[in-house]
């Protein structure tokens, strides 16, 4: 079955004299029919993973099971692995028939006809059938993304590898093939690994996210686990848009004391925190709300910098009465809330939805509460 | 005026003609307004970069072309001037007549074919294995480019030892195999093979270059998606690849076919003389003879124009071609 | 960077392949293999540049009595035939340099004007394309189509009366053949470097071009201080696949200077009948010809060997 | 080759009314060149104070001088005089040559060249150039050591089925080449084809072809015996060698017999050791006993002529005793003179020069411009080019002649 | 003075036989130091526009009139109008003086100490004192960026054309160089027409909108108006995102028949309406919010197909009870709301947020209530 398992997989590159850790000890344990979504920063080492578990890199250390078998040193035409590239790789000079048909002839005995039979459902099921005498150069983008996807499940492999198969769509039909490839997936079942650095692709479409940064996993778990209980500082930054704002924090006994102004905490957030002095507090710009008058605990006096307005929303941009000018955080009000820059406002961070992340390691050390 | 006095002229004057034009644009009410308006912004102002050379290539070339036609049809032969009031087709209807002109006809026929495809053949061959990220890469893709830049005049004289019967090395090393002797250039029958043969070592290096950018046109993408997909090395070569080199192979082929045509240089240095080797002879070499050493201006014109619409046969679709990729 | 990452890719195929045999030979057989198909080629490519090297040393006895790619012994070497090869072919040096020289340069500008002339201004595309026709299929005319009316018209132009004073000042009149040989080259030269020129023309920013003429710069403005000193890469390339051309053509020459006899003949004239005459073949003498009548070419080239190949490529 | 003349010659240009002599010839190597320096030293001698300018022109035989003299003509530039062939090669230059009458007159030609030279030398009722030299055609030559080794006597073969049968003779009895034979252009074939006609067919037969109404059989007998002698006895890279290589095959012993014109013993003179009737012998080509095969070397005079008085100066010369006496000795020529005293010369072109004298017939040939215009010796050219030089198609070639000269 | 204006500008393109109506009829007017964002689909005629300002196009028909002045057949070199271009077109071989200095040198008559100093003084206000020596090569992206305004600004103009200027930098440095060229604009009070296709650049950046579809002029107006009183259906479903849902309707006395739902109108918005009855309604997908129960006349009972959790809030795709599978409008819900594909949901959408549009020609007729 499906099952793809990452063990302690590393690569490293020779560069020049030295070497680059491109991926870095990553596990990742992915269940029949899983879809995981692949996410970080360019250079993290997306692609390289991706690509050792399809063979067109070697492994430097670590093991990748398929299946529960051993796949290191199977090369890639004999891996039943198919992957969809950026590019979509269409072959140009094949009709889309061709290109459909193209991986079962190489890879499997199936006689003409059986080969015609498939590639006929596999257009079918995509939505193609039409286009099957074509030449790729006379399908519009979203066209070829549908052959790149048909030209994977006709072979009907154990695992989809897919490496920012949108990103070459315009917006709209990003998101149109977003939901359909969402489909596919529930409608075939067969595991998927899925790079992406959009975020909107990974919250929407995967099962799981596997956040890497710097060629280390950083944290797997579901879209809304990493968005709502960030494993460290880095996920919660890197997942969210606009992205959480963080302060730097001095714990003093039960306040947590910032460059301009201080937070008191509730006594289950102090069992959170332990005995970390150098803290960073997060709070997401959507949590910060606009307060009548400036008495509760969590309100804070503010300036308006400068205002965006969005249509639906406004994003604001705020900075603490006695910051100094520019450095400014942001926050997310209603579209039809009358701001403007120069307003002196009240906000309040209400202390359920803080996060507290450890000064050195980044470490998630309390998250945000969530009522079920 | 003679002509050469004449385009000097010319880039003097449009030169000058660029100052003008720009005021009298400004001012509008003139025929050159007229011309941009009819051709475009700067069609007038542009000239001046465009026109002379334009201008020596229309004359040089286009004319020259038509000037030979024209001499092609009259009886123009030995010392004096062609008589344009007397102009028939008798040159052509001679040409066909002759076993010589079919001879080089043909002979021309298979020089394009045979060389334009082994040099393509192993062009393609070294730019594969150049391409697989080997050490040392620029240095063989110059060794392998290197005859590319010698003259046909010296390839001659490389190629008229490499075949000597006696002491070439070809013989030598067939002849140490245990096999006999060939005499290469003195047998009509293979002379023309040993030609292409030489004209190869001087031109795959050029198609390998083709190929080689064209290659690297291919994204890594194809090479991957074909592995993935189940493919072996060759047969992700055969199936995937070569069909991609379409274009690469097509304008290679267009240029090789014109240095083939064109062989008249190597030909002449191989014996150093007008009559190439028995079985040899091919239009090129044909036309200068039957203008330089037989004076037979009319019949060597005429054999021009046959040769320059062989050319024209493999030029004129290529141009067609490119003009519809946007190219032109 | 794509070219290492596909490669890779290929090379990992293979290692497995070797891996999976269970034996690191495996890998190396495939390279080795690889290497010696390289190494062959280039033993095909270099034997005839090697075997006319070591004949060009040899005496005459030499030649016939040894191994052609042997090189020569001590009684069989000699630089008798360098000696007499540069005796025959040193003024052709001369007289090669005297026209290549100014035709590859005059050449080269003139492509330069004319591609910059229909690339880079605004006129309408229709008109251009035949005009850019013209020059892309006058790379391919064979001479031999013009051949005729060109010995016509050089023998119309009294290009040796107007050069008087030339002949007066003790210069030889043969060298009116350089003369056209110059002009013939130009004209005959320039279809292949517009091309090349416009090739790289066409790829410019038109945005800059057009920043510039906001900016206030004319079109021959814009082509002195822009366009013009940013050609310098073509340059490099039209001049030296220019400069090989001319200097190796031989057509032109035998045509208009007709014989090695002339005062102005160029090398390449002189070496096509060099060792050649009716005493036989002096084999040895013709390579050292070759090599001295090459030299030029292929240390341009060994000098500028990508700018070469990219010329040539095109 | 002496390109350097060139260059000094340049300052003279030509502005002066006598102007610079500028004579265009092929003899760029060997002896040809030994000869050519001759001429001009006997012409200093002679004529200290003209500027002269003596433009070798190699490659290809006369092909290139050909070419470039036609050239010349055509661009109106034609040199003082040049080196050519007269008969009927002079109608190529139909219309661009002069009239060297008054030199023939002033220098009493008439009367001291052989009768031929006076025939051949004129065009349309006028003289066109002035003779040099003359070489014999129908010669046979030999290596003496190899035709002694296969047992054959030379002497003894008098007729082309004679000769056959020793170049059998020496092929079984010898590893020599019976025949050496240098076709890398086929001017050899032609000539040799007028040899074996001649000798074989007879000087009737000959001549008939020469006047345009060839006896075909003629024709194809002699093309039979060609075919014979070039299929079986010659050496195997003789498509690809020319005369010079192929006439090293006697000196080295290599082969037993060559055909050439004799300018072929120029080569032997000038090896060392290797000497007349000790080690190579001539005989005349079997058949053709008693006849000369005639060729002259001339200088032709183009009209339009660019130093019309230094010319005249120099075809006297041409005609001249000191002239003929100093080319033809090292180009192994005889004098066209009959008033030479022959003492200077070596044995062999003694016995020639006897020859010529006592010659029942002088037939003129046929691949030097004597025997036919140059365009029917192109065609006859381009005939052996394409049937003759192996595989060689008898009746293809046949009926390629027999067309090329009828007219 | 800088008044730009553009009165029936037309531009036609030959297109093999036919011809291609790049620009249609196109009248603005800009009055002096306005900053006029051009927005529109890929392929509207945003560029075409612009250039026939820049006079870089000849314009078909119609009239440009700069401070009053046609400038029709003014070559461009004599129009006194510098424009920023997408790839910023910095000469390569020239320094960053050199490319400031470029345009004064070739338009003015200043001496060389006078063309020094203005660069210097533009270099001063861009900020980039310090790069004059540096070729573009050895610039960073936004820097390169500053250089090309810079060069604009030296020169003085009475026009600004900016092609996308910032669409060549990355996320981060656009927002950057987006409040950076606010801030200029206001500085330097110079005309400028601005195109981009970027939302936020629309939004944010001018002072007021062109919007451009199929070389037609639909709308020019503030941001704001346009957002919450689109002139038409296309303007509205071109700002905003996700865009405006749409639903096809019929008036029936005073009720809006859909295929699937009845949405009745009060008296102040049928006045609005008048007699047209084929009618589009819009609303803005955060202006449906969850109702308690279904009991309101504007609410509806849904059904959940997809919901994207993006963290801060929810995308969800409702389908009406009894419309056909697939058929989904767009709702967006506070992020921590919990709803999952498949729930039922009661939605309401107020009376006061829709729009209505005539169902043939588009026009608006009827636009959302704003309290000021
Ligand atoms: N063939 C290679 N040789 C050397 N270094 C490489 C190679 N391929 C990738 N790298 C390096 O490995 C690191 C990870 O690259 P990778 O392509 O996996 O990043 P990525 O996460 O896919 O980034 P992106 O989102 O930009 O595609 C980068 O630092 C890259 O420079
Ligand atoms: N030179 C041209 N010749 C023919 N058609 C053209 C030309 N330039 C533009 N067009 C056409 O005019 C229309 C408008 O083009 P324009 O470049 O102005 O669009 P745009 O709004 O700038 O688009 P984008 O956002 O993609 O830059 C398009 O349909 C385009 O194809
Ligand atoms: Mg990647
Ligand atoms: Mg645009």
């Amino acid at each position: 079955m499906g099952t793809l398992e990452l063990d302690g997989v590393t690569k490293v590159f020779p560069d020049g004299d030295g070497e680059i850790v491109a991926v870095d000890d990553v596990d990742i344990e992915m269940r029949d029919g899983e879809f995981l979504v692949v996410v970080g920063p360019s250079g993290c080492g997306k692609s390289t993973t991706l690509r050792m578990v399809a063979g067109l890199e070697t492994i430097s250390s670590g093991e990748i099971r398929l299946a529960g078998e051993t796949i290191n040193d199977v090369k890639p035409q004999h891996r039943d692995i198919a992957m969809v590239f950026q590019s979509y790789a269409l072959y140009p000079h094949m009709t889309v028939q061709g290109n459909m048909a193209f991986g079962l002839e190489e890879s499997t005995d199936l006689s003409d006809a059986e080969i015609e039979e498939r590639v006929t459902d596999a257009a079918g099921t995509m939505g193609i059938s039409e286009l099957l005498d074509r030449k790729p150069s006379d399908l519009s983008g979203g066209q070829r993304q549908r052959v790149a996807l048909g030209r994977a499940i006709v072979r009907d492999p154990e695992v989809f590898l897919m490496d920012e198969p949108l990103s070459n769509l315009d917006a709209k039909l990003r998101s149109e093939m977003r939901t359909e490839l969402q489909r596919l997936q529930d409608e075939l079942d067969v595991t998927t690994m899925y790079v992406t650095h959009d975020q909107t692709e990974a919250m929407t479409m995967g099962d799981r996210i596997a956040i890497l940064n710097a060629g280390e996993l950083q944290q797997v778990a579901t879209p809304l686990e990493c968005y709502h209980e960030p494993a460290n500082r880095f996920v919660a930054g890197f997942i969210g848009d606009p992205s959480m704002n963080f302060f730097d924090v001095r714990r003093d006994g039960e306040t947590l004391v910032g460059s301009v102004f201080d937070y008191p905490l509730s006594a289950s957030t102090l069992d959170d925190v332990g005995d970390a002095t150098d803290l960073t507090l997060g709070v997401r710009p959507e949590d910060i709300s606009l307060a009548g008058d400036a008495t509760g605990e969590y309100t804070f006096s503010t300036v308006v910098e400068v205002v965006e307005p969005m249509g639906d929303e406004n994003t604001v941009y705020l900075r603490f009465e006695d910051a100094p000018e520019g450095e400014t955080f942001i926050a997310t009000v209603g579209g039809l809330q009358q701001v403007a820059a120069g307003d002196e406002i009240t906000i309040e961070i209400p202390e359920e939805t803080i996060h507290l992340f450890d000064g050195n390691s980044g470490e998630a050390v309390h998250n945000r509460e969530i009522d079920e | 005026m003679t002509r050469n006095t004449d385009t000097g002229d010319d880039s003097g004057d449009a030169v000058t003609d660029g100052g003008v034009t720009e005021d009298a644009s400004e001012s509008g009410f003139s025929p050159i307004a007229a011309l941009n308006d009819r051709f475009g912004s700067d069609f007038v102002e542009s000239s001046q970069f465009w026109l002379p050379p334009f201008l020596l290539v229309g004359l040089f070339v286009y004319g020259a072309i038509i000037w030979n036609f024209l001499i092609s049809l009259t009886d123009f032969s030995g010392f004096g001037n062609p008589n344009y009031g007397d102009l028939d087709l008798e040159m052509y209807t001679r040409a066909l007549a002759e076993s010589g002109f079919v001879d080089a006809a043909v002979n021309t026929f298979i020089l394009l074919v045979g060389f334009t495809l082994v040099t393509l053949g192993l062009g393609l061959g070294l730019a594969i294995l150049v391409d697989r990220n080997i050490r040392f890469e620029n240095t063989f893709r110059t060794i392998y480019l290197l005859p590319m830049s010698l003259s046909f005049v010296v390839t001659a004289q490389f190629w008229a030892w490499m075949f000597n019967f006696n002491n070439g090395v070809i013989n030598i090393v067939i002849s140490s195999l245990g096999l006999g002797r060939v005499d290469w250039l003195g047998n009509p029958d293979i002379v023309l093979w040993a030609v292409m043969f030489a004209l190869m070592w001087q031109f795959a290096g050029y198609a390998m270059v083709v190929y080689l950018a064209g290659l690297r046109a291919i994204p890594s993408e194809h090479y991957e998606a074909a592995k993935v997909d189940g493919a072996s090395t060759v047969r992700m070569y055969w199936r995937v690849i070569i069909p991609q080199l379409k274009g690469s192979t097509i304008s290679a082929s267009v240029v090789l076919m014109v240095f083939a045509l064109k062989a008249f240089d190597f030909l002449y240095s191989l014996v150093g003389g007008y009559r190439p080797p028995n079985g040899a002879d091919i239009l090129a070499t044909k036309m200068v003879r039957e203008a330089y050493a037989n004076l037979n201006w009319a019949y060597a014109s005429a054999i021009a124009i046959a040769l320059f619409l062989m050319t024209l046969g493999i030029v004129g679709p290529y141009l067609y071609y490119q003009y519809n990729r946007g190219n032109l | 960077m794509s070219d290492d990452a596909r490669t890779d890719g290929g090379t990992v195929s293979e290692t497995s392949a070797g891996a999976s045999d269970g034996a690191l030979s495996g890998v190396d057989g495939y390279r080795v293999l690889l290497y010696l198909g390289l190494l062959g080629m280039l033993a095909f490519f270099l034997i005839p540049i090697e075997s006319g090297l070591v004949t060009s040393f040899k005496t005459s006895s030499g030649v016939t009595g040894s191994l052609p790619f042997a090189p020569p012994t001590g009684g069989t070497f000699t630089l008798g035939k360098w000696q007499a090869a540069f005796d025959a072919l040193g003024r052709g040096l001369v007289n090669s340099a005297l026209y290549a020289i100014p035709a590859t340069v005059i050449s080269a500008l003139l492509g330069s004007f004319a591609a910059y002339g229909i690339t880079q201004s605004d006129w309408k595309p229709k008109y251009k394309a035949p005009i850019l026709a013209l020059f892309v299929a006058g790379i391919f005319i064979p001479y031999q189509a013009v051949l005729v009316p060109l010995s016509q018209f050089w023998s119309m132009v009294p290009i040796e009366e107007s050069l008087g004073f030339l002949w007066s000042l003790g210069i030889n009149d043969d060298y009116v053949g350089i003369v056209e040989l110059i002009v013939t080259h130009v004209a005959y030269g320039l279809p292949i470097c517009t091309v090349l020129f416009r090739s790289y023309y066409k790829n410019m920013s038109g945005e800059m071009i057009e920043a510039a003429r906001l900016d206030g710069a004319s079109i021959r403005r814009i082509y002195r201080r822009i366009v013009l000193p940013l050609s310098g890469p073509m340059f490099a390339v039209v001049l030296i696949y220019q400069f090989t051309q001319i200097w190796n053509d031989l057509l032109f020459t035998l045509v208009l200077v007709q014989t090695e006899s002339s005062a102005a003949a160029p090398i390449v004239l002189i070496l096509a009948g060099l060792g050649t005459s009716l005493e036989g073949q002096d084999f040895a003498l013709r390579m050292a010809g070759a090599f001295i009548a090459a030299l030029p070419t292929l240390a341009v080239y060994i000098a500028f060997g990508e700018e070469f190949a990219e010329g040539v490529a095109t | 080759s002496g390109g350097g003349d060139g260059g000094d010659g340049g300052d003279g240009g030509d502005g002066g009314s006598g102007g610079t002599l500028e004579v265009l010839h092929a003899w760029t190597g060997g002896d040809g060149a030994t000869a050519a320096e001759a001429l001009v030293e006997a012409f200093e001698e002679e004529y200290p104070d003209i500027e002269h300018e003596f433009n070798p022109i190699g490659g290809g035989g006369n092909q290139n001088l050909d070419a470039v003299v036609a050239n010349r003509l055509q661009n109106n530039e034609p040199p003082s005089a040049f080196a050519g062939w007269p008969g009927p090669n002079l109608q190529r230059y139909e219309g661009v040559l002069g009239d060297v009458g008054s030199v023939w007159e002033e220098e009493g030609f008439e009367d001291v060249m052989v009768q031929e030279a006076v025939d051949l030398h004129q065009q349309n009722g006028a003289y066109r150039a002035v003779p040099l030299g003359s070489h014999r055609l129908n010669c046979l030559f030999y290596n003496t050591s190899v035709v002694e080794d296969a047992g054959v006597d030379p002497d003894s073969l008098t007729s082309v089925s004679a000769l056959i049968d020793a170049l059998e003779t020496v092929q079984s009895e010898t590893d020599a080449i019976p025949m050496t034979h240098g076709a890398s252009g086929t001017w050899t074939t032609t000539q040799l084809f007028s040899s074996t006609m001649l000798g074989q067919e007879g000087y009737e037969a000959y001549m008939n072809f020469l006047d345009g109404s060839p006896d075909e059989e003629a024709v194809r007998a002699t093309f039979e015996s060609l075919a014979e002698i070039l299929g079986n006895y010659i050496n195997e890279d003789a498509s690809s060698i020319g005369l010079t290589e192929s006439n090293q095959n006697i000196i080295e012993g290599n082969a037993a017999f060559i055909h050439q014109g004799n300018w072929a013993a120029g080569a032997y003179r000038n090896a060392e050791d290797f000497n007349y009737d000790e080690d190579w012998g001539f005989k005349t080509y079997p058949g053709s006993e008693g006849m000369y095969m005639l060729h002259f070397d001339s200088f032709l005079y183009p009209s339009d002529n660019p130093s019309p008085g230094v010319t005249d100066q120099f075809m006297a010369f041409v005609g001249s005793e000191a002239a003929q006496v100093a080319f033809n000795q090292y180009k192994g020529s005889i004098p066209t003179r009959t008033d030479i005293d022959m003492s200077e010369f070596g044995p062999y072109l003694q016995e020639t020069q006897e020859d010529f004298a006592s010659a029942e017939e002088r037939p003129p040939n046929l691949q030097h411009g004597l025997g036919v215009p140059s365009e029917t010796m192109t065609a006859l050219n381009d005939v052996i080019s394409s049937e003759f030089s192996g595989p060689y198609n008898v009746d293809a070639a046949t009926e390629g002649f027999v067309d090329a000269v009828s007219n």
